[in-house]
């Protein structure tokens, strides 16, 4: 029972692995998959896009156009695999990093940036992508997603939900307390846990003595350890939880072991609080350079078609930014609108008092 | 007409809220086969099934997390929290969760979650057991709260508070559990969102909700018998406020109490004698006087009494009003 | 993964048990214990004064004299067990149900009453017994507790905690949150849940699907399922763990399996929701009868000796009795007094107003 | 003196504590290696060693009941919650078991711990990030509650804090943890439970605390030029409230703005309000006017500017008191 986090090179033996650092398809008994040229390529294209929506972020926050924005470098193989196991009836829980989810969700990653610029708190519908909103409160979106995974059943729906959360939030209450729900109603529901190895400065020792996947044999259903940085072993894996979720065989957890390649956020410094060589480590494990590799070794994928796909995302980040920087404030009486859905006197009153007071200056 | 307690009253609210809408789900601890501590949800498992009369795990955090959920997937669940002590478990769920998924969806999520919370003292009970949060909540915005007092009003304001699309906060007296009244099952009650006059008064405005309207009534008949002729309102909805009918009264009477359970420091009523000061400024004839609990936790039963404003405090309060 | 809560007669097979419900002494290989005939005598007479103290608060709340009380009844030998593993030096946490855990640390029966009276909401010094006060937000004590086993730490103290929970209590995240802080720190702490299979109306299938020692797997620590009803094994299971903890090898989680023969409190009626029968079975496994006729078929104690510890239960019953209905109601200025260590403005401008306001009515 | 950033002198001030008694602990998240993300317990760590200065699991419920045990064990810890809105998961241990446990041992058991919340918007940051909760813990009976709004009073107040042998809620105003001042290290501070009267003045009085304390005083600044003669008051302890200093102000004054970051619905400015007018209701002018939030979620930030009361909306304020 001692801490079982190798934050360096080495991957932990019970990890489901289809796809090498070094772009080598292996085999798993568990967990296999085919995955065509074309689906591959398909993956291939996301990861590179959700990167350069991500870098472009990241650079629009340094010219002061973004408040702050969370980084999903290094764990883009997490998000596109699971992302892309999802049906279009299945609902995704994300917290605030899930940019490649969002992706997969097909929300605008302008409305992700807007977040963050400070024009919504949320910003595109929910409903219509399946697609939660953002939830900044560590792991109360957990139990959100068991609720749903309820009512799903209620329904009688075919469907399955997905809740997004790192490693930091497996220590909030509410995480467990899902875990608790999801077990004893036997939801459809998977926990997709982000092990990056880091909550802001805290190493995962500070969460947990034993692997986070062995949290779920606590509540009484599996719980599996994947390679967060493969996106091959990341859609398969998850793919089979959705589909046991839907056939009622009740939760799962996976455990998607990866890194937080960049800072926390853009407010954090990470040089405070951890060493060069562990993201150097990291670095020859990328999830998108083993999949370029795959593609190239097998042939399935040319120069040209790499260079399209870049072209494609400076493209998309080049939309991405102006689009951004187009992003209109909110007029002033956003601060009152839909608070309430029905009529509510006191905010009435208060929206009319200010706007009039507003007006004031304009005389 | 039929003759209910209050427990029975919202008894048949629920009930019935769950007859018109198979979306309305019960949810909480012990709600299933007990029917609730207090019986208030007797019944429902048996006539509506296990799906929709949901026995949970003993998490109150879960339980509104999981309503959150609930009400996403388009149902509407009405949440029991066993007693008002015990809703913090649950604050974090309420406060930045419940009652900011609204705004942040820009007005596309609806959350017609309803959290009920048996409130107040004077039951003789343990620690934890006899508190009134409600000031916590009304602080909240994106929450709405109310305070039924009676069988009737319980009756159709649990409806109305099921039917409303935003997310509720239900204060249920307690103390007045057994109390009875004859409620016409079809009558249509004032909207959730307005007080009511209880008694018509000249001399005085007296403002309650909740288990303290009872105790405010029976001042104010002792009080006739002194010749002083007492105005007493039930708010019925804490947030929104129904503040014309407080202005109209206080501006009549130019003097106001009000009373409540809870400690009197930053409590519902400072917001009642704030807000009414500033409407009824040149009105007044004496500040609006606060009667309410200590700032002291609950004290043990045995000093209940002590602590629960009485009809002696509240005339007492009453009475300096007439002293400026 | 289905429910393993057999509240019927049968024994799970993992439960540890060193004496049988006929009063069979049983080997076990891990937890054997030897204990003199005066320990079993003295264990056997805790046990009845206990039951003897419960029943008399029982019939003092159904003549008014008590608001509510929870009664231990069947949950004995969990309670005298694990709270004779304790040295001095060991802090116990409670919740409000552990009449026989602070019958094992002195407190004064007469001071549990005071509570269920409503004359305080604690009533004795826990630092004089290191016995924590009552807790009834479920789950609370749990944090307490790590919290105090992470002081034991720092003091270099040879000394252990041990907390005490119910099944429902579980569910709470404050009780998770406990067992990751306990684990992360490796804290010397015991978490004691006595499974009594009932949470108020809620059966154990409403809090988790798999036996609950094993929640404990999950977070990176031992836990033992122990027969809740042989005072033997209690003793034998809770003083390992709390050794261990003491040597500095961390938490480990005690599942007491045991019942609840009695209501939830006073004010509950379990014909609601459970069947005679179940209650018959466990009938058959009570605490008490086990252990007077291990004593009797090994001829450690005779018939004087069981009329004598009878004797000196109704004498505690009728002094206890006395006692508590002469408890004095506490003077409204108790209202005021210790809600702050030190001057509080506020407060003590109420208190003068309060207690002026109440002489006038002497006048 | 030294020039210190309001956070430096948190810093320094906690050094000092735990430099004075090996009893003090700093816990949190990311209070360590990182020393918090403002730094506030920066050094800490390298210098008190680990079981001193502990970065904890990420969970706020944990952080304060562990912080109680450790207080029971004789332990002084000073817990740090990231941001104010972060607060909510621990709200249960504060207000079921950190304000009542004093009380519920009769004494017997002290509880300092001190929980430091870096409060209040102005930053630019998402949700969540940005408030102001103190009511839901002025009405928590058994806290005392304080706002430092400046480095000078910053250092002396939470070695005070720590030195208090009751449970604490330190809101420290994180817009202004950047703002400078010369401290003297060796001076000793007002006592930690009374307000100072930070400019004087003859018209109206004005009260504040944390973060808005500058705003008002730049407000009265403001107001010196068209003539008007402003008080303002700091109140700095917010339970139990500096009530004489008030009054005194007010009964001179005639007027009186309160102003918070909070909404104003059953924010802490109705007790304010409501107080003051019982105390001081024949020298009132007019009603006391609040300032505040309003009754909706904070807003994003490329809406906080309109969120904020700002010198014109407390100028705006003060005006309408003067046209009573
Ligand atoms: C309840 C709560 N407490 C604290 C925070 C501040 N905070 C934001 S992110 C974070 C760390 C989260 O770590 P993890 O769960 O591993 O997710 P990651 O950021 O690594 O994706 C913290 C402490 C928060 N957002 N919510
Ligand atoms: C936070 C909280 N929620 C609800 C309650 C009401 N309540 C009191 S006891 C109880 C059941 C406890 O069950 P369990 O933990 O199994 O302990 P037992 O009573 O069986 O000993 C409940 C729901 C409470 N005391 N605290
Ligand atoms: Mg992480
Ligand atoms: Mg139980």
């Amino acid at each position: 029972m001692t801490a079982d986090a190798p934050r360096g090179a080495d991957a932990p033996p019970e990890l489901v692995q289809l796809l090498t650092p070094e772009g080598e398809r292996v085999e798993h008994p568990d967990y296999d998959i085919e995955l065509t040229a074309e689906e591959v390529r398909s993956l291939y294209r996301d990861l590179v896009l959700v990167r350069r929506i991500d870098l472009e972020a990241v650079a629009l926050q340094r010219q002061g156009e973004l408040g702050i924005w969370a980084s999903l470098l290094g764990q883009e193989a997490a998000q596109i695999g699971s992302g892309r196991a999802l049906t279009d009836a299945d609902m995704a829980f994300p917290t605030y990093r899930e940019h490649g989810v969002a992706w997969c969700r097909d929300v605008d990653p302008v409305k992700l940036l807007g977040l963050f610029r400070g024009v919504s708190n949320g910003g595109w519908d929910p409903v219509e992508h399946n697609f939660h909103l953002y939830t900044i409160v560590i792991g109360s979106q957990a139990l959100h997603a068991v609720g749903y995974a309820m009512g799903i059943q209620r329904d009688g729906a075919e469907a399955a939900t997905i809740v997004y959360f790192g490693d930091g939030a497996t220590s909030q209450g509410d995480v467990n307390e899902s875990f608790i729900w999801a077990s004893v109603f036997n939801a459809p529901i998977v926990f997709f846990c982000q092990n990056n190895q880091w909550a802001i400065s805290e190493p995962l020792e500070k969460q947990t003595k034993i692997p986070l996947y062995k949290r779920a044999s606590g509540f009484g259903f599996p719980g599996i350890r994947v390679d967060g940085n493969d996106v091959f072993a990341c859609l398969a894996v998850t793919r089979r939880a959705l589909q046991n979720a839907r056939e009622g065989q009740g939760p799962t957890m996976i455990e998607a072991f990866t890194y937080r390649m960049g800072a926390h956020t853009t407010s954090d410094d990470p040089t405070r609080y951890r060493l060069a060589d562990e993201l150097e480590a990291w670095k020859l494990k990328d999830p998108i350079e083993r999949v370029k590799a795959y593609l190239f070794k097998n042939q399935l994928a040319d120069q040209e078609f790499f260079e399209k796909i870049d072209a494609e995302a400076d493209a998309l980040g080049k939309d991405v930014r102006s689009r951004c920087l187009a992003l209109p404030d909110p007029p002033p009486r956003a601060i009152f609108d839909h608070v309430y859905a029905g009529a509510h006197s006191l905010l009435d009153e208060e929206r009319e008092q200010y706007l009039t007071y507003l007006a004031g200056f304009e005389r | 007409m039929t003759t209910l307690t209050l427990a029975k009253a919202l008894n048949e609210g629920l009930r019935r809220s769950m007859e018109d809408d198979p979306k309305v789900l019960v949810m909480g601890e012990d709600v299933g086969k007990l029917g609730g501590v207090f019986r208030v949800t007797d019944g429902l498992q048996k006539d509506f099934g296990e799906d929709r009369v949901i026995d949970t795990p003993l998490a109150e955090s879960g339980i509104i997390g999981t309503a959150i959920g609930l009400a996403l997937r388009g149902y509407r669940p009405v949440c029991e929290i066993q007693f008002d002590g015990f809703v913090f478990p649950a604050a974090d769920q309420i406060i930045t969760q419940l009652a900011k998924m609204p705004l942040r969806s820009l007005g596309t999520l609806k959350l017609p979650v309803v959290v009920r919370i048996p409130c107040g003292g004077g039951i003789g009970a343990v620690e934890h057991h006899s508190e009134s949060p409600e000031a916590y909540f009304t602080h909240t915005a994106g929450l709405r709260v109310v305070a039924c007092s009676n069988p009737v009003d319980a009756y159709t304001m649990i409806q109305d508070a099921v039917r409303c699309d935003d997310p509720i906060i239900f204060f249920e007296p307690k103390r007045r559990y057994w109390d009875k009244a004859d409620v016409d099952l079809a009558a249509p009650g004032l909207p959730l969102d307005r007080a009511r006059t209880v008694r018509q008064g000249s001399d005085v405005t007296l403002i309650a909700y909740g288990p303290m309207v009872k105790t405010c009534l029976e001042a104010a008949a002792a009080a006739e018998e002194d010749g002083r002729d007492i105005e007493v309102i039930d708010l019925r909805s804490l947030n929104p406020l129904d503040v014309d009918v407080l202005t109209e009264s206080v501006t009549r009477t130019g003097r106001c109490v009000v009373a409540h359970e809870a400690p009197v420091f930053t409590g519902y009523g400072a917001e009642l004698a704030a807000r009414i000061t500033e409407r009824c400024f040149y009105s007044l004839e004496a500040p609006v006087l606060r009667v309410g609990g200590f700032s002291t936790p609950y004290p043990p039963s045995r000093l209940e009494d002590h602590y629960l404003p009485d009809l002696d405090r509240v005339l007492d309060a009453v009475d300096r009003t007439f002293a400026y």
